[in-house]
């Protein structure tokens, strides 16, 4: 067991890309973490680095107490779930979750006998004489994870695992992986561009952006304090409303409304003023729009207001509680869930 | 340490054994194609000949085989020929009934569909000399097959319509290649797309134009070089009319066989290969410019 | 179903149909002409007879060629498709600047050289080597002929094959070899039976290579004897080509065959590097 | 390639263990498999049985071949230019000349020695005419294997259906012609095919221009030079012309690749009136038991006859008839490890008993006239070539400039016979001719 | 403008699947309704056949008031959007929007301005002239959406048209294509595996399971009162808790708790108690179970409770709320929110 040490890590592809930039990372041992963030923002290069699948170009990656940035894939002790899964269409499962024993050349009986331990592990010991081809998505899935965990590795390493399933499937495997990963206690670092998929599994959580990490902790942390308007936008499964406002004393001038500022702020500072659909809600005074749209999110429902100004304001109201399109609405929020940004670059103001 | 992306080595080779891994095949390719290649090129300026004095005592002759290549009209009738050939049995019989075939067997039976490929690959696989015999019997003066079906018997095809039934024949023996790879390329054309012109309510010729065609044109290309490539050097024809009746049906490899063998003009028949080659190149040239151009 | 839509079904039948027939129609002389008692170049309905096939079995050297056709040919088609898959394996994932060109350098070449031009070069370069009138060294200037279209053809193949299979491979520990062997060889099978069955073909169907480099007629395999089978004076054997013919085929066909049953023939993504 | 020839031809003379390779192009089941089966059945062990009672253990190998002529001419090329190749090869007798000055084979007398060679009795059995064959500028280089010779071959079924006399000997071109024209009448029928064309290679000029050529008074190469677009030329093209314009041949089947096969069938089956072969037309084509198109009235259904002049006495030689003939020669390789022994192979392969056993109780006809003599009584055909044409016959030059000649003859009939005017096709072989030999090898124009 | 209309449908295989099966169903004009069910109940093969791709083995199908089942599907008056989104890759945006257009042979000019005045309305002029690979995800779904609006077909038929886009742009297409639909008022099927896309856009959702239909109805209908256990697992972000359950009396224990059950129930039936996990609170008396695992929604946290039995119960709780791992928790819904299945054809029970 260990845990994974990045320091100034960077990946420069050959046409010149900077997939990784200057990234310092600790991943303690035995935690569940993710690299969350938007397509194209370097997770999947950051993960392949710490495989060895790609070599840094300047920085170290360190894996319990050592050094591998220049240690081939195989040596490293990490083993890693492809987002296609990538088991071997010409073995069956067995051999696909041997194939790690394989390559080290152990006994057949052994391959045997570790296949049907993990496979038991996985609720796969009916299939293990099938092909690939012949398992539902799920299934390949957690072949796939069988074959890693077989490898003995001290590091999992996990690509968009969920990505290739159907909504239902996801939301199971979501709850599988997070139960295997605590039996198991395996240094875990897992990819996803799903920000939900991020809060549902993960001890801490990675938001990157561009080769680099805008913020780093707890899904708590990052759902509530998103560090900058990036996060902000990013994380939630609807996205936090992000409006313009200025500093007029104590209070924030804001799509028409006054709201409480934080303190020592001088007036006339223009800022972005963020606060989830979820905690908004009808108020007496606040900002007041008309339902332009109503989405039927299950038990409650996404409404969306039209502003003053041209913005959009979303919030989320009970069930039964829909209000008629067209409708003007004033809603507001509770203090501490408002949040104000700097509008320049957009980072978090509240102390 | 300039930074080795994965996508250039995901097997993680490294330069040293890719080396090991390439060496075996071009060493064969090197002494047995491209040194031979090169000697060729040698004796194409030679008056080289396999008997009588200048086989006893070659000399460089420059550039005369080639001048004399160019100026002589069997050459010139040969390069016309072959132009034919590949023009009539490649670039359009194989091509065209090769990717007809695709499109009509894509949604046939699979029994049919199996049935139609074996015998269009039959016909590929057969060797030579057994595929000359069959169409011998085809084309035949006196009871030959063709003659029979459509009612002309005692009619020596390969006489009279010499280059016709060579493009035929070759036609018949090469389209196997085209519809393999026209049938997998059919394959790897998203079916949205073919049902989107559908439901635009396209007709068939503007589903294979807008939907098809833009996404084989690399293996049309590619399909059409190899085949063509295939078809100028191809001997085949030798076995059937042995470049007659009267030099009707000699295409470049037949006369360059001819000149070697039956001349012994080694160094003219040489020539005459390095000018094919070189024309195989100017080919290639086209081929890869029109496959960049649009991509 | 639309009547327009049965005139459409109906015509591409008989399309499929009258292609089936041009295909089929030549392939009807290998079946009648070897039974035939008075086989001639010409269909007809044979007058049924094995006395053919007696005397082609009686030839001295038809069964002994078909034999050394087929020492050859395994040899030649061994060497290519092995020397071909590791080479097209290491051209597809290791980016060699001038690699296409080299590729297509290459295919000029080899459907050039193997012609009757370079005979002389290769005759005194294979005495030179002492191969003259041996298989093995004949198989392997057939192979060397071969090599660059196979190439061409497998490496499309291997670049089709996705690279996470390797990768993954990789990351649990797998040497190249390995990779190779465990991985992309198995999954690239299509592709090279069909080069497996392409040399073969190509291999099986040589004469002037063997002709000229195999001095003994009992190692000259059937390619050259098919040639030879001719009466005292020079015409063409009637009673044992149209036999010999189809023996020659066979083989041929059932590698087909198997080759087609167990991997399927064809090309999976198709050729368009 | 630079390797050292020991050129003395006492090398190896008393060596006890030796080994000699025949290379001919004949094989077992295919290609003249008589000659085949006799090398290998028969001489092979005498051979070896005479040497072992001299005490000298021989071994010899036979590397067979069934090719086609050209291809065969090639591998044989190659093997003599890389000093490989069997110890005694044989040769058509027309290739001598430029194998020889390609320096691919020497003069007997250099390889084995003169004193060797003259000592060897046989010459007296060979007739001078036929020990030409395998001579070049006056230097023998091996020994003839037989001979052969052309006539017309024609069919009495058909002339007796057409009322012609069926013992017809034509005195001149025009007489032939007449019968054709006569032979037309009958339907179905081709009355005479005389090869042409590029199709049938040397048999176009064999068994047409050249015994044709020598009807007009010329040889194709006289006083150093060829034959151009000479008067001679000129009149063997226009009888092709007559023959095929006027419908008396059938010029498609000129052009196909195998016509000359097909020719023999039908004539066969009674659809050519007149062919123009040699004697292996009658041994082995139409030959009752094993020829290639059967006929089983053959002694009864084909009649032979001398090829006319274009008039009588227009002849080559002032000659009313003429032929032309041709034969294998077996030659000794200059590199040969044993020349001696390989020398004494000849001397044992054309000895009386040899070719006599050659024969395998057939007729042809060899290279010695004792053996003639006493096999050739039983057939008409042969002691009538062997009387009647080989005394007029002329061989081919062994040149080495010889097949481009000959190939552009062939592509002057294949011009006349595709409908070109003899003028026209005369002038254009002309220039192939000049093209090919040089100005100055050219006669006429 | 027309409906579409759907008698007794069903379509066959060549492998003999019923994909399809004898199904009946009216969409009414100007609708937007949703085709829901998991991977391979037929919805694909539905969406196919009204547009004429399969031809139905019985059964009819009505656009408007034409009967077309058998006419070819140009002439059926519908434009479909694949999932992948067909765009031709060599022609640029202009010319795939108007391609309809083209294969109607009309002029050039009027291909060009059907074009501007699509992208004007689906706000793609700015991109008219570059090609389907140079548009992110989210373009390229517009401009595959313009393109169906081009051919001015009177249904519009959309396969999985959400499911290629990433987590976030989905949500933002979702409003956009509400909002278009709701302006341009054209009838109009859309096919998803995912319940919350189905709930947040659908103005109705055909629930289907093995080419028939489960339930049809109103987002609110299907989430608060699925017809059957199959539904019931089916809809909702966190999958319904379904507990076997037995009646006594007036109450079903389940779970070791006693649950108010629905009247008329004869003593000893089994039935399955369904309850979804929003509907759940912390509660003095009802179903105890320990806390196995937590997995953070956002505002809310998934709580999963081992309960008696060896049954998973899983229970949302307001953020800041979670309990730790392995406490007790005993938990309880309002009586209204309890369902009662049938045990043995999960038919709902409550009246
Ligand atoms: N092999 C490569 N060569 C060059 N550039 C690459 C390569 N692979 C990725 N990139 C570039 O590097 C950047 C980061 O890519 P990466 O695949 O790590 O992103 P990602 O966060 O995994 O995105 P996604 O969610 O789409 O998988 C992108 O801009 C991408 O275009
Ligand atoms: N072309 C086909 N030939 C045979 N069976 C098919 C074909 N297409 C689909 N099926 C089968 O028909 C059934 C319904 O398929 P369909 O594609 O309609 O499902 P779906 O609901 O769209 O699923 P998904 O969400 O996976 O797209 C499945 O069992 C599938 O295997
Ligand atoms: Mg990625
Ligand atoms: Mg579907």
């Amino acid at each position: 067991m260990a845990g994974i040490g990045i320091g100034g890590l960077s990946t420069v592809y050959p046409n010149g890309v900077r997939a990784v930039d200057a990234l310092d990372l600790t991943v303690t041992d035995g935690e569940l973490f993710a690299l969350l963030g938007p397509s194209g923002c370097g997770k999947t290069t950051l993960l392949r680095t710490i495989a060895g699948l790609e070599l840094p170009t300047a920085g170290t990656v360190a894996i319990g107490s050592r050094d591998v940035t220049r240690l081939p894939p195989g040596q490293r002790g990490v083993a890693m779930v492809f987002q296609d899964y990538a088991l071997f269409p010409h073995m069956t499962v067995a051999e696909n979750i041997a194939y790690p024993l394989r390559v080290r050349r152990e006994t057949k009986a052994r391959q045997r006998d570790a296949a049907a331990d993990v496979a038991r592990d996985l609720s796969l010991s009916s299939l293990l004489d099938r092909r690939p081809g012949q398992l539902s998505g799920g299934q390949q899935q957690r072949a796939a994870l069988g074959r890693a965990v077989a490898a003995g590795a001290d590091v999992l390493l996990l690509d968009e695992p969920l990505s290739n399933l159907d909504a239902r499937l996801r939301l199971e495997a979501r709850t599988f992986l997070k139960r295997l990963q605590h039996d198991l206690a395996l240094t875990t670092v897992f990819v996803t561009h799903d920000q939900a998929e991020a809060l549902a599994l993960a001890d801490r959580i990675a938001v990157m952006e561009a080769g680099r990490i805008r913020q780093l902790g707890t899904p708590r942390e990052v759902f509530q304090r998103p560090a900058d308007t990036f996060v902000a936008n990013f994380i939630g499964s609807t996205p936090m409303n992000l409006l313009p406002g200025e500093v007029r004393g104590a209070h924030v001038e804001c799509a028409g409304a006054r709201l409480p500022a934080p303190p020592a702020l001088p007036d006339g500072t223009p800022v972005v003023v963020g606060v989830r659909p979820e905690y908004l809600a009808v108020a007496d005074h606040g900002i007041t729009g008309r339902v332009a749209t109503v989405e039927n999110l299950g038990v409650s429902s996404l409404v969306a207001l039209d502003c003053p100004n041209g913005t959009l304001l979303s919030l989320t109201v009970p069930e039964h509680d829909e209000p008629d399109l067209d409708r003007p609405l004033t809603v507001n929020a509770p203090p501490g869930r408002l949040l104000f940004y700097d509008a320049d670059h957009g980072r978090l103001l509240n102390p | 340490m300039p930074s080795r992306a994965a996508e250039r080595d995901p097997a993680g080779i490294g330069a040293a054994r890719a080396i090991g891994f390439v060496a075996p095949a071009l060493l064969l390719i090197g002494l047995f194609l491209v040194f031979p290649a090169l000697w060729t090129l040698y004796i194409g300026i030679t008056d080289y000949q396999l008997t009588g004095p200048a086989a006893a005592e070659p000399s460089v002759v420059g550039l005369d085989n080639f001048t004399t290549a160019l100026t002589d009209p069997l050459f010139g009738n040969s390069l016309w020929l072959t132009g034919l050939f590949v023009l009539g049995s490649a670039v359009v019989g194989q091509n065209a009934l090769g990717f007809g075939l695709a499109w009509l067997l894509r949604a046939a039976r699979p029994g049919l569909r199996r049935t139609v490929e074996a015998f269009v690959l039959l016909a590929w696989i057969l060797p030579g000399p057994v595929v000359a015999y069959l169409w011998f019997a085809v084309l035949s003066r006196d009871g030959g097959t063709l003659g029979l079906l459509v009612g002309r018997p005692g009619t020596a095809w390969l006489v009279e319509y010499p280059m016709v039934s060579l493009i035929v024949f070759n036609t018949w023996r090469g389209t196997a290649f085209s519809l393999l790879l026209y049938s997998s390329a059919l394959a790897a054309v998203p079916p949205s797309h073919l049902e989107t012109a559908r439901l635009a309510g396209a007709s068939g010729w503007q589903t294979v134009r807008d939907a098809v065609f833009p996404h084989i044109r690399g293996h049309v290309l590619t399909n059409t070089l190899l085949i063509s490539l295939w078809t100028a050097n191809d001997f085949t024809p030798f076995l059937l009319t042995a470049g007659g009746p009267n030099h009707e049906s000699e295409v470049l490899p037949v006369l360059i066989y001819r000149q070697a063998l039956e001349s012994g003009q080694l160094g003219y028949a040489s020539a005459m290969s390095s000018l094919l080659l070189l024309g195989n190149l100017v080919v290639a040239l086209v081929y890869l410019r029109l496959l960049r151009g649009r991509t | 179903m639309t009547p327009g839509w049965v005139v459409r079904r109906i015509g591409s039948y008989v399309l499929v149909a009258v292609v089936l027939a041009f295909f089929a129609v030549p392939m009807l002389w290998l079946a009648a002409a070897p039974f035939d008692a008075r086989p001639g170049f010409g269909i007809r309905w044979p007058e049924w007879t094995s006395s053919n096939v007696h005397a082609t079995f009686r030839h001295p050297f038809a069964v002994r060629s078909l034999l050394n056709s087929l020492v050859l040919c395994v040899v030649a088609t061994a060497v290519t498709t092995t020397f071909a898959a590791t080479a097209a394996y290491a051209l597809s994932r290791v980016r060699i600047p001038g690699r296409d060109a080299l590729l297509y350098v290459l295919l000029l070449l080899s459907s050039v050289v193997t012609g009757t031009a370079a005979m002389v070069p290769l005759f005194v370069l294979m005495l030179q080597l002492g191969l003259i009138d041996s298989r093995f060294g004949t198989a392997l200037v057939i192979a060397g002929g071969m090599l660059p279209a196979a190439i061409f053809i497998l490496k499309d193949f291997v670049d089709s094959v996705p690279r996470s299979y390797e990768e993954s491979a990789r990351v649990f520990g797998a040497t190249p070899r390995q990779v190779l062997g465990h991985v992309v060889l198995p999954i690239a099978r299509p592709g090279i039976a069909t080069i497996l069955v392409w040399s073969f073909v190509n291999a099986w169907g040589n004469f002037l290579l063997p002709f000229l480099l195999l001095r003994d007629v009992g190692k000259q395999p059937a390619a050259v004897l098919v040639r030879t089978l001719q009466d005292e004076g020079g015409s063409a054997d009637l009673t044992v080509i149209p036999v010999f013919s189809l023996l020659y085929s066979i083989p041929v066909v059932l590698l087909y065959l198997v080759v087609s049953r167990r991997y399927g023939f064809r090309f999976h993504g198709g050729i368009k590097s | 390639l630079g390797q050292t020839r020991d050129t003395d031809p006492a090398r190896n003379a008393d060596a006890e263990d030796i080994t000699l390779t025949i290379t001919a192009n004949a094989v077992a089941g295919g290609k003249n498999a008589r000659g085949a089966d006799w090398i290998t059945n028969w001489v092979i062990p005498r051979f070896t049985e005479a040497q072992k009672a001299k005490g000298v253990t021989a071994t010899v190998r036979f590397e067979q071949n069934g090719a086609g002529d050209e291809d065969f001419k090639t591998k044989v090329a190659l093997d003599l230019k890389t000093g490989g190749g069997g110890d005694v090869v044989e040769l058509d007798g027309i290739w001598l000349g430029e194998f020889a000055q390609a320096g691919h084979v020497r003069p007997l007398a250099e390889v084995v020695g003169d004193a060797e060679v003259d000592a060897w009795d046989g010459w007296r059995q060979i007739p001078e005419a036929v020990q030409r064959l395998g001579e070049f500028e006056g230097k023998r280089y091996g020994v003839p294997m037989g001979t052969d010779g052309r006539v017309l071959f024609y069919n009495k079924v058909l002339f007796a259906r057409a009322g012609l006399p069926t013992d017809w000997q034509p005195r001149s071109w025009a007489d032939v012609l007449d019968t054709a024209a006569k032979l037309k009448a009958l339907p179905g029928v081709t009355p005479v095919q005389l090869n042409a064309g590029t199709a049938m290679g040397e048999a176009t000029t064999m068994q047409g221009v050249l015994p044709l050529l020598a009807g007009t008074g010329a040889t194709v190469h006289e006083n150093g030079k060829w034959q151009g677009a000479t008067a001679g030329v000129q009149e063997v093209l226009s009888l092709y012309r007559r023959i095929y314009r006027d419908g008396l041949g059938d010029p498609v089947l000129q052009q196909e690749a195998k016509g000359r096969d097909r020719s023999f069938a039908l004539f066969a089956e009674n659809r050519i009136g007149i062919l123009l072969e040699s004697d292996y037309f009658w041994r082995s084509v139409v030959e009752p038991r094993n020829g290639v198109a059967k006929m089983a009235d053959r002694d009864t259904a084909v009649g032979w006859a001398l090829i006319p002049a274009r008039v009588p006495g227009a002849g080559v030689g002032g000659q009313d008839f003429v032929s032309t003939s041709g034969g294998g020669v077996r030659v000794i390789n200059p590199n040969t490890r044993y020349p001696r022994q390989a020398w004494e192979l000849v001397e044992f392969l054309n000895s009386a008993e040899a070719v006599k056993s050659a024969l395998a109780g057939g007729a042809q006809l060899t290279q010695r006239t004792d053996v003639n003599d006493e096999v050739l009584a039983g057939d008409p055909v042969l002691s009538f070539v062997a009387d009647r044409v080989l005394p007029i016959t002329r061989y081919r030059p062994g040149l080495a400039d010889y097949p481009k000649v000959s190939a552009a003859l062939q592509q002057a009939t294949a011009d006349v016979v595709s409908g070109r005017s003899p003028d026209e096709a005369a002038r254009s072989y002309h220039e192939a001719l000049v093209e090919a030999v040089g100005d100055d090898a050219v006669a006429g124009g």
